[in-house]
């Protein structure tokens, strides 16, 4: 056991920095590296350094070398993110389609549509994004409606996806849609690349509780798709679905809004309760304490992913755990700091403070749903993990249109 | 023994019910969310004619002259209705501070106004970040002049009539302070958009003291009357986040079947429910105490205080949760309950302080 | 509202208190109330108790008048609770007779039974307990497996039931049976009264976690009873049992081991951390008063049903909420007692101390399953109180003996 | 980086885990539990023989001469067994005390009989009720001789070796002790009836200082490493609990179904699950920093001894109650790991002064 660096990977960290050292500049404490973008010099920033990094050979490095990454193993991808997440850098936009859809256009795309791809999305030339949930269809995606009909030899698509992340600066969508609403409803769903260009493709930003609009309605009214840009065949999306999903669990993590553990300590140590500083006040203490053991538990489980997949092994729930610690963590940590703050907690002013945890506080619902719910994590764990039995279904063995949906849904 | 509202309290309530309905519904909470009013003036001035501002003021004021078990079935609805005015401030904080510490002429003088709504007062409290300590107040009042840096101030803005916490020496006093010169009230943004927060800096104002001023145990038996009309505040914010949550997960279905019908989110749900009827018992209790059983109150308030701010913020972030993903956009309801309740969480002191004065009570009791 | 007496009340109090100081000592305070006896000399001196309150027309206030009760009013019989409670009296062993199988009788009974059995119960001259739950049907009642079959004019009993309370020293019990495996579930269950001194009935006791033994096994070996004993009708005894568990959950409820937090509040004075009264400890008090807000809440509560049964109301689900909120909170508030004196917590040793707080932690489990477990509650509260939907059952439309049981049932 | 232990590592682990399935089955501790024996001498003998009590004690004095690492697993299969044996007091404490403060005499003198497990050691702190304060023991030392009431001392009547907390004029010491002449050792009745636990009265008895004494500092670093070790025989226990736990509500059926197909249950399994990976991830950075970086053992003992005691308290009380009505009945397996969690959790310090003493330590750093 070990959580230095061994030699090679030592060596390996210097060659990443000199790189780094060369082309950019630290970070100042405290800043984070945006998902998103708001205006279109920040996209064309965030284009700019991800050639600069293809250009140098620094791009997707644990994609494998034939389709232009380097071959890296996981270790190596981390010690490169983590070098990266030293230096000032511009958002990274291209991690829906870097780390979920390249990854399943190599496992289930075309040679066709490879080659016509992952080289630009692996540059930044084009920006990506994921189609998948609906209005009705969110931790059951399989419920989804949008339907896609085929007419000649293009497939037309009509319906709404929710939830989508840069959809209005993305060149590609991967769509998931229903094309056999007669078959159950695992077994008549097909994956497609759709052009967010098309017409009939409209992007509408979603305004959150905190003010900010980091996701989209995308609305679809007779989208055209050629045939060509399915992926792997009809009815038979779902497998290429699973697969961006499970890369999507590997993507997810780290990051997320707010201050650790160490910015709650400072914190207590500045604000007063009665007179002294919060930090000796014994319930603070407990408090904080049981926050870092979360958050430190979380990061080191992330190591022992690591580790496990640096030899080949399939990594361990590890994951799952990560997102279900992590995300209410996340809240719990900003209504603790409001609570340090009193009733200072309450202002969201610029003027006044810096909002991190205000808008923490406002942003962690959030991370409590998107890109699987607290509860959907908890039946993964406990039916894949711990083999428990599953839920019992009510929708597996009927045709998808006779599944209940309530008035709701 | 009888542990309940009697027939005219209810129907008191049932009135005020209906009339918030009506005229305050979410919609009217979003429009001062979205930027369009400071507070909703249709429903103050609405519930200034229909007499509830002053259900607690004596009829020689100008109010009803009716008792705090009525006033705090009108917050209960306030809270369910998540009312954009600024009832607590002027009536809870400012008229009961009159009530208790005033002197007969400031009595006279202010509490028809409030009571009427033609006046709205803010209790001035805080001094920045952390949880205050009355010895240390940087405010002094001195030869009538008032100075210091209060922030926040919950409808500090809308406010025509300030009670402050000062010094006057070394001692901790409350004063009243009115609109004027050296009174500078500045809007600052809240976490709760709907509700009217500010920076109230006093340069030399004018200023009298409260009655004699109160001390320090005057001031202390002022919160816990405003925490337990808080409480009943908190206690109908997350009945109604309870009631519309438990609809929702009956209406979506999920893997085809209602959202409500899994058992982790019916057994989180049991408990919600057990949560707040245990803070709702604590609250009763503490009306009862509040309308006159005044050495029940210290324990009783924190007790009542601390269970309904921890009760509607659970309500709250589970009814955002379990909305899944639309329960966390701007355009759904659910995020008017959570931004309200730790709004009013924060204010008067957050659930851990009121807990740990609720326990350094009870080891005092236990000493007496 | 008014949390004091009124006139009448205080009038009643005054009356039963001048009884009770007149016939017992008053109570020492921490002193409780037991629930059931080790030796015969206890039980003797229990009924002798009973035959006094009797005598004197204070015993089962609530019950009728035609059943010899006072036909009192609900918050009369908690007055007389509260009083009876400051005196020292011996264990109460006939409360699962007068509060849970009286009722029953009284609803479900012939007359001929109520005239035999009820006046006898009444006074205490004969022990009743309850004979439901079996090894494979605790949560689950209605899997019960104990047979009855019809043999002439009388019944034949086989089977085993478990967690009887009282059963070595009772003289009848109440007993659900199957009577009909081939039909569903809830169908085939007959309710006998039997006689606990009849050849054939074994009682066995069963030894606690914390070393006592409150509860039995009984065993049924070709038990006979008349057809006279049956409660009601040939399977439809299910509807009794409820009847029987309704009363259950009224007669539960109080008491219980381990001290108050009033207790924890002085053990958190005398006990010292780092040097200082653990009551100076900011944390101790954060868990002291989260503590007694629950307790008090529940306390509260139950004074709310007493208002609603005073007039009258059906009671609300205070009763449900009672137990699920008070027994996790015995075992939370025993271990908090534990860690407060530190590793003395670990002594459970009659030389050194009073053991209180570690028997009340050994015994908490007992209290989270018996009377409904806190899943059963929180069940129970969801769909009979929120109106949520219930459970799917997959037991409900098939016969009996096909209900999948797994392997250990 | 390589978060994970090594082959010969592993190896260990899996011979000690065969071991003690075969020689301590559950029934070995309900044959203490029932007041057989004060602890089971064949599984101590055994340890012993197989040369895993000196595991981290150098060859020079009998031992194995492996590291924390190695120890730390064999820590962990004695919490699985929940074997009966004074390993915790002999090992973690008393060696590692001897090792990281003793004279070379004292080491020459001692650890081959401890390593094997001719002599059994008990590391005597505590001085009733609450939680300790080095400063202000009331035990002395003084000309040799020492005089004290030290109780609970876990393993305390089976010993022959104490390393006993005292003062020497006001500065905390530890002692060595051996039996002898004003030592008494009084059996007390444990709350886990397979433990061995003891009143040490100590009245002028034969004592030397270990080593220098050491300091407070020195007897805190002490602490951290048995900690280190101790959260390993909790997580062991945790996970075993856990595994029992998993089979049971496979195999029990209620309404027809497994009891472990109710979400209830799963989720909140899922949930235990969670918290004894978070315990084992920061028990695992605690035994790399306790064998070799000790700079981040303060903070990293503190998480993991408060995480794994957490997690086998919890895995213990959810195995007592997911196996209903059984389930607290003395026949059923789950009351062995209910008190064991209890015991072990109140041994050298409760979660709660884990926890904050890393916060004071994480503060430390902070400012440092």
């Amino acid at each position: 056991m070990d959580f230095e660096d061994t030699r090679e990977e030592a060596e390996f960290r210097a060659e990443c920095r000199a790189w780094l050292e060369a082309n950019a500049s630290e970070r100042a404490p405290g800043s984070e590296v945006g998902m998103s973008a708001r205006d279109n010099e920040t996209v064309e920033r965030a284009q700019a350094w991800q050639a600069k990094k293809a250009d140098a050979g620094w791009a997707c490095i644990t994609w494998p070398r034939e389709y232009g990454g380097r071959g890296a193993t996981r270790i190596q991808g981390s010690i490169w993110n983590q070098e990266e997440a030293r230096f000032e850098t511009p958002p990274n936009l291209f991690l829906i389609g870097q780390g979920m859809l390249g990854p399943t256009l190599m496992a289930h795309g075309t040679e066709a549509q490879q080659t016509r791809y992952l080289e630009k999305m692996l540059r930044g030339e084009e920006i990506w994004c994921q189609l998948f949930s609906e209005p009705g269809a969110g931790s059951d995606l399989a419920a989804l409606r949008t339907r896609a009909e085929q007419d000649g030899d293009a497939w037309v698509i009509n319906g709404q996806k929710i939830w989508t992340t840069g959809a209005q600066y993305s060149r590609w969508g991967m769509i998931v849609t229903r094309t056999s609403p007669g078959a159950v409803k695992h077994k008549g769903i097909t994956y497609f690349i759709v052009d967010m260009h098309a017409p009939g493709v409209e992007v509408r930003p979603i305004k959150q509780i905190n003010g900010g609009s980091s996701f989209n309605e995308v609305f679809f009214s007779d989208v055209r798709v050629p045939a060509e840009n399915m992926i792997g065949r009809v009815n038979e999306g779902w497998r290429g679905a699973i697969t961006t999903l499970m890369n999507e669990r590997a993507a997810i993590g780290g990051g997320g809004m707010g201050g650790g553990v160490d910015t709650l300590v400072r914190l207590a140590q500045q604000v007063p309760i009665d007179g002294r500083p919060a930090l000796e006040d014994a319930g603070v203490r407990q408090r904080i304490a049981r926050l870092y053991i979360r958050q430190r538990g979380v990061q080191l489980a992330g190591l022992r992913s690591l580790t496990a997949l640096s030899r080949g092994e399939t990594p361990g729930p590890d994951l799952s755990i990560g997102k279900l610690v992590g995300a209410p963590l996340r809240q719990e940590m900003a209504a603790f700091a409001l609570e340090l703050l009193g009733p200072m907690g309450a202002v969201d002013d610029d003027a006044v403070g810096d909002r991190l945890w205000q808008q923490a506080y406002l942003g962690a619902p959030g991370g409590r749903i998107a890109g699987g719910t607290d509860e959907i994590m908890r039946n993964i764990i406990s039916e894949r993990v711990l083999g428990l039995p599953p839920e019992t279904r009510v929708d597996k063995h009927v045709a998808f249109e006779d599944v209940p949906t309530g008035r709701k849904s | 023994m009888n542990f309940d509202f009697d027939d005219d309290q209810k129907a008191l309530q049932r009135a005020v019910r209906e009339y918030l309905e009506r005229e305050s519904p979410l919609s009217e909470c979003r429009r001062v969310l979205e930027g369009e009013a400071r507070y909703s003036e249709t429903v103050w001035r609405g519930a200034a004619e229909m007499g509830w501002l002053g259900t607690a003021i004596p009829e020689r004021y100008g109010g009803a002259g009716l008792g705090a078990l009525e006033l705090a079935l009108v917050a209960e609805e306030v809270g369910r209705a998540l009312a954009p005015i600024p009832f607590a401030s002027s009536i809870y904080l400012v008229s009961e501070a009159l009530l208790q510490l005033g002197s007969e002429a400031q009595k006279e003088r202010y509490l028809p106004q409030l009571a009427a709504g033609t006046c709205i007062g803010a209790f001035a409290l805080q001094e920045g970040p952390g949880h205050g300590n009355g010895q240390a107040l940087a405010t002094v009042l001195k030869d009538g002049a008032i100075t210091g840096d209060k922030q926040p101030v919950l409808d500090g803005d809308v406010a025509g009539l300030y009670v402050v916490a000062c010094r006057v020496g070394d001692q901790p006093r409350l004063a009243l302070v009115g609109a004027g010169e050296g009174v500078k009230a500045t809007p600052v943004a809240c976490i709760d958009g709907s509700r009217a927060l500010a920076r109230l800096q006093l340069s030399g104002a004018q200023a009298e003291l409260l009655g004699d001023g109160g001390d320090a145990a005057a001031i202390e038996h002022l919160l816990d009357r405003a925490a337990t009309l808080m409480a009943f505040e908190q206690l109908g914010g997350a009945d109604q986040a309870f009631a519309i949550t438990r609809e929702y997960v009956l209406d979506r279905y999920v893997f085809g079947r209602p959202v409500g019908s899994f058992q982790a989110i019916k057994h989180r749900l049991a408990d919600l429910f057990v949560d707040i009827s245990l803070a709702r018992s604590n609250s009763y209790y503490a009306a009862w105490a509040l309308a006159g059983s005044a050495d029940e109150l210290p324990v009783a308030a924190a007790a009542a205080r601390a269970a309904a701010s921890d009760a509607f913020d659970l309500a709250a972030s589970e009814m955002v949760h379990m909305h899944g993903g639309i329960g966390f956009t701007w355009e759904a309801d659910a995020q008017l309950f959570y931004k309200r309740a730790k709004l009013l969480a924060l204010t008067l002191g957050s659930p851990t302080h009121w807990r740990d004065r609720l326990t350094l009570r009870l080891a005092r009791e236990s000493a007496a």
